[in-house]
């Protein structure tokens, strides 16, 4: 078992003909994952990695019965795939993309509201079933199959703990990369509710980091809503206020909002414990499961 | 992107909100000359990108040519918060009866800009937020139909503000929020709002920030961007396209995505060092670019000590050892000490190709951390 | 019992200081009408008819505890009225403005199907439930309190039947009138659902006419789900096509929809008898109860 | 409100849309002199709001001189279903290799406007729905978000356009959806849109109906509005602010309420007689508005009676009763039977002050239909 996608997900590629949309979905297919097709405005007809390309989304979703997009186009013409995705019946749609303008997302947000289809991202590394399929950009080697889900707002970051994690033989459900943007589709709350049903996953690490309210809201529902245990990670204790650490969301509000500290304290009450190093992130798995 | 006082007042202005009679100066003639022509008591006001510039002395209001000398004189050329004022805005006084706040942001928490109206202008809306939110009206805003006119209305009423200048203020809100709309700002706020003894609203200060990430389709607010980084470093950073924030510590610190090299610092913080920098080079960098963020790293003055953690994904190890080699290769003697850590892809590759003898080696995050904290202490002792 | 209204709604009147508005306020409350507010922007704490004029409706319901608007502003600021409404947690709106643009009651209708507030119009008369409450315009005098409930696109020929059905004492739970607007909130199907959940109506009248399909998709709704019997008129039968009779909705297009023949067609195939005369509508009522 | 072609075409040109060029012209000397400046071939178009004006020989393409002297002289002054030419459309002929129709309107079932796009332009797209609907593409559009570029997209490739003209056709589009939602039209549409042999799109037709109610801010438009009426009654009605439509029968026919007239009517028919117009005097009307009613209606020559009904609600019995008092009161003779019922507010009132010498009143809507179609009945034996 795993959330959101597995090996039956058949895959529709946004931007498969640009150079990191080729490579990725050679990567993803070398991976197992399912690509059916692509779909780029006036390139319907042309072939990928071995993969009909469609001028649209819903031609894709005709002809070759995709049920998830993931989307490697660029900023400017993002959010206008990303409303294609929501409006062509998937039921997951993974923005890649980095830089999309925020009042896009907004607009992205209220559509997302009105429709069924899940949204993972933007400005993210994708999501992964090891063993199944992976939709995005991460290294496929680094995970292993078992019995941990992961969600975090960070690519990297969620490598590092993956790796800490998988030395141990503490293989992963589904490993989920959220995004580092302020809007997003896929929440904290989100992810851990459908780790929370998913009857494979028995414990579940979360990788928050600065900026927003997330992170407590996930706590609040983690303590209301959760059987399922929950290790946590926060990055950006000693990032200063006012500066943003290179995601667009990672930033301390001038008014305090949005710190480290707030975040551990409100994890730390709902009973999840956040380690100092992913290590210790790796130690608490070991003692939840 | 932030604009300056005087840069969002004149979009402000342009969108027809009412504002001051100013002029930007350079030098203390320049100060005198626009005092002159707009006519005592005029403001000089610092134009930099600092909160509280009336506390920190950065804004003065003078009544004459000698008080006009001596508030250019001393704002001129000070130091407000690490950045030197260059110059000023020399604006009309307003006669007002009454401070305002308006305001249009995005709320990160709901996913929508909300527009924010107070009676409680003049003074930090953010210690009003805190101390006294009742005092802010908000209107949260459905981002597919925009401010809609009862919205404005609703805010301006709910704030209390007076029946008479009502109408205006619901204007100029509506007005921000048209600017925040058409010109992706992240902000847009004036505060104070003053009312006039006449019953008018006045912009007496105008804030506006750009989301960067819609500067491509900003063209003429593009145009605005000028240089206001804190420092060289910064500046370097900006040319190189590297996100890097300066701190005050001694260990250098360069990775791959935002969250492994927040926790990075994190580590050097846990393990009893201090970070001198957050640098992340971004997925996929090239040889080019390793070397570049050495060589931004070495040239910060209080770094001690340098270490390099890359978990590669799209990012290669081979890419990254031959980058951390040709920047190390050309120093005759290496200027601090680097501790190398790297894994994911084709790490092995990239140990093979790391010339040993330029750099510390380590397996994991925790142990790469922990020595580059030894090496800054040892170079501090 | 009754739908909508009734002796217990609270009404806010929008547009109060205006001549319409005063009139008509002062109409519903000689007849019983419960209106506690105004609210005209810039006229909060003046008086009108005695009551309380609020600068918002959004005071309205605070300081008053309203639950249902009727609006009387002029059509170019009659949909940000609507607007204000549906965001004020009210459970009714009633718009009697006429000629409010298309474009605006397209916007309106997207918003009425994110909020749980009805909205009876625009370019109605309103709506009464005889003996309790009237919203809006209709001549109270010749409703009558009974078990019959009726809906109608038009208010003189509302007023017709109405005067049909009482002179044979058939009195009524509630009339109201939709509307003869291309876009509307309350439709048939709406208020027919709304008598059929209503123990007290044992018949519903249905008053219809030229243009849209509203009435074809109120007689599938009788159809499949009306315990309830109903009677029906169609006004209209004459028009030519391509002119519009009136209503901005009254128009039987090109192409021949909207015709009353197949108005007629599809009420018949439902069950529902459908007058030639206003008179036979009322033997059909008679006969159905 | 309709624009006529060259009203719309001039619209879809500012905003960009490629369109022929093209010169009005009021006689045949001014549709030679703008051939000439054009070029031959041209064509000769009626300005007439009337569909399917080239199958009624409103439309002719000339190569020549005397070709268009022949069309310019058949056309000018021809009686094109009711309305008298006065205008044609010189426009420059397009060499096309096909015909596209792409059109925006309100959707009145789904309360929300529809782009549509189709490979069958050059026909009517109505007989194209009706007979072969898969070949209209359409997309729904949300009313707050409007028409987004990848519905464009899909609408243009789901309707089987060229790959090579999809990106101009989707353009065209989007700039039709922009004009519709920023003009409050009810349709914008261009059919054909042709495209000519070297890949362009040219827009051939232009149609664009502007929403009524909406004119208010629509001042640029409200200002083409061209005196379109059928006959000189329409006019008048016009003037005079009445709903009202001029049909074949004689009786006449004066209410209150669309639906209560439109009833009325149906009435007439019902009982054997046959509607002279649609009259709606509308809500609260007083004495002066029914006295004018009724001139308009003697005004039709084909009228032989008159039933006036009204049901008052805002409209009051006695006003109406005044009204008609004081327009029949100024004939020696009554031109023609009146037949009057007055129900709802003040109607007893109003019978009281009804001159019974003029009119003849009875007590029901069927009763009063009935009398009125025995009159017509009665002048046309």
């Amino acid at each position: 078992m795993s959330i959101l996608v597995d090996d039956d997900t058949r895959v529709v590629v946004q931007g498969i003909t640009g150079g990191e949309g080729k490579f990725h979905t050679e990567q993803m297919m070398e991976y197992g994952t399912n690509v059916v097709a692509g779909a780029v405005p006036g390139r319907g007809g042309q072939e990928v990695a071995g993969v009909p390309v469609y001028d649209t989304v819903s031609q894709a979703v005709r002809e070759e019965d995709a049920d998830a997009s993931v989307i490697f186009v660029p900023p400017a013409f993002a959010a206008d795939a990303i409303f294609e995705s929501l409006d062509s019946d998937l039921d997951l749609a993974v923005a890649i993309t980095e830089g999309i303008p925020t009042q896009d997302m907004a607009k992205v947000n209220k559509r997302l509201s009105e429709v069924d289809t899940h949204l993972v991202g933007p400005n993210c590394p994708g999501l992964i079933t090891p063993g199944e399929a992976k939709l995005g950009i991460l290294p496929g080697n680094i995970f292993s199959s078992g019995n941990v889900g992961l969600v975090s707002r960070s690519g990297t970051l969620t490598y590092q703990v993956v790796d800490n994690l998988t030395n141990r033989g503490l293989g992963q459900t589904t490993a989920v990369g959220i995004g580092g943007d302020p809007i997003i589709g896929t929440s904290f709350v989100d992810a851990l509710s459908l780790f929370e049903d998913d009857p494979e996953t028995d414990a579940v690490v979360m990788c928050g980091e600065i900026g927003g309210e997330d992170e407590e809201q996930a706590a609040q529902f983690i303590a209301e809503n959760m059987d399922t245990p929950v290790a946590g990670f926060i990055a950006g204790r000693t990032a200063p206020p006012g500066k943003r650490m290179g995601h667009a969301g990672a930033i301390v509000s001038g008014s305090g909002t949005g710190t480290a500290e707030s975040k551990i304290d409100a994890l730390n009450d709902a009973g999840v414990p956040v380690g100092d190093t992913p290590e210790e992130v790796a130690d608490s798995v070991e003692e939840l499961l | 992107m932030k604009l300056h006082e005087y840069q969002a007042k004149s979009v402000f202005a342009d969108a027809g909100i009412p504002t001051p009679d100013s002029q930007l100066a350079e030098s203390t003639e320049e100060v005198l000359s626009a005092a002159e022509s707009i006519g005592y008591p005029v403001a000089v006001k610092a134009q930099v990108h600092v909160g509280g510039r009336g506390k920190a002395g950065g804004i003065k209001l003078v009544e004459n040519d000698e008080e006009a000398r001596e508030a250019a004189d001393a704002i001129l050329g000070m130091d407000l918060k690490g950045y030197t004022v260059g110059r000023v805005l020399v604006e009309g006084a307003v006669d007002f009866v009454d401070e305002l706040y308006v305001g249009v942001t995005m709320d990160r928490g709901e996913g929508k800009p909300v527009a924010m109206v107070s009676e409680k202008g003049g003074v930090d809306i953010e210690s009003v937020a805190e101390e006294d939110p009742e005092a802010i009206a908000r209107e949260y805003i459905d981002p597919a139909f925009g401010l809609q006119p009862y919205q404005a209305r609703r805010a301006v009423y709910d704030a209390g503000i007076d029946r008479e200048v009502a109408g205006d203020v619901s204007s100029v809100l509506t007005t921000l929020f048209s600017l925040w709309d058409d010109r992706d700002a992240s902000d847009t706020e004036i505060n104070p709002l003053m009312v006039t003894s006449s019953g008018e609203v006045v912009a007496a200060d105008a804030v506006m920030n750009i989301d960067e990430d819609a500067l491509f389709r900003q063209p003429e607010l593009a145009e605005m961007e000028e240089d206001s980084y804190e420092d060289d470093l910064e500046r370097k950073a900006g040319e190189y396209g590297f996100d890097y924030v300066r701190l005050d510590g001694d260990v250098g610190i360069i990775g791959n995505g935002a969250g492994l090299v927040m926790t990075t610092l994190d580590l050097v913080d846990h393990y009893g060092g201090e970070p001198a920098n957050f640098l992340d080079v971004g997925g996929g960098a090239k040889a080019d670019r390793i070397a570049n963020a050495l060589d931004m790293v070495f040239s910060d003055e209080n770094v001690e000590s340098v270490v390099f953690n890359i978990f590669g994904g799209i990012t290669r190890g081979d890419e990254v050892a031959k980058g951390i080699n040709n920047a190390l290769e050309q120093f005759d003697e290496i200027p601090k000490p680097v501790v190398v850590r790297l894994a994911g892809t084709n790490a092995e590759e990239g140990m093979e190709i790391l010339n040993a003898d330029l750099v510390q080696v380590e397996q994991t995050l925790e142990e790469a951390v922990q020595r580059a904290v030894e090496n800054a202490q040892e170079a501090s002792q």
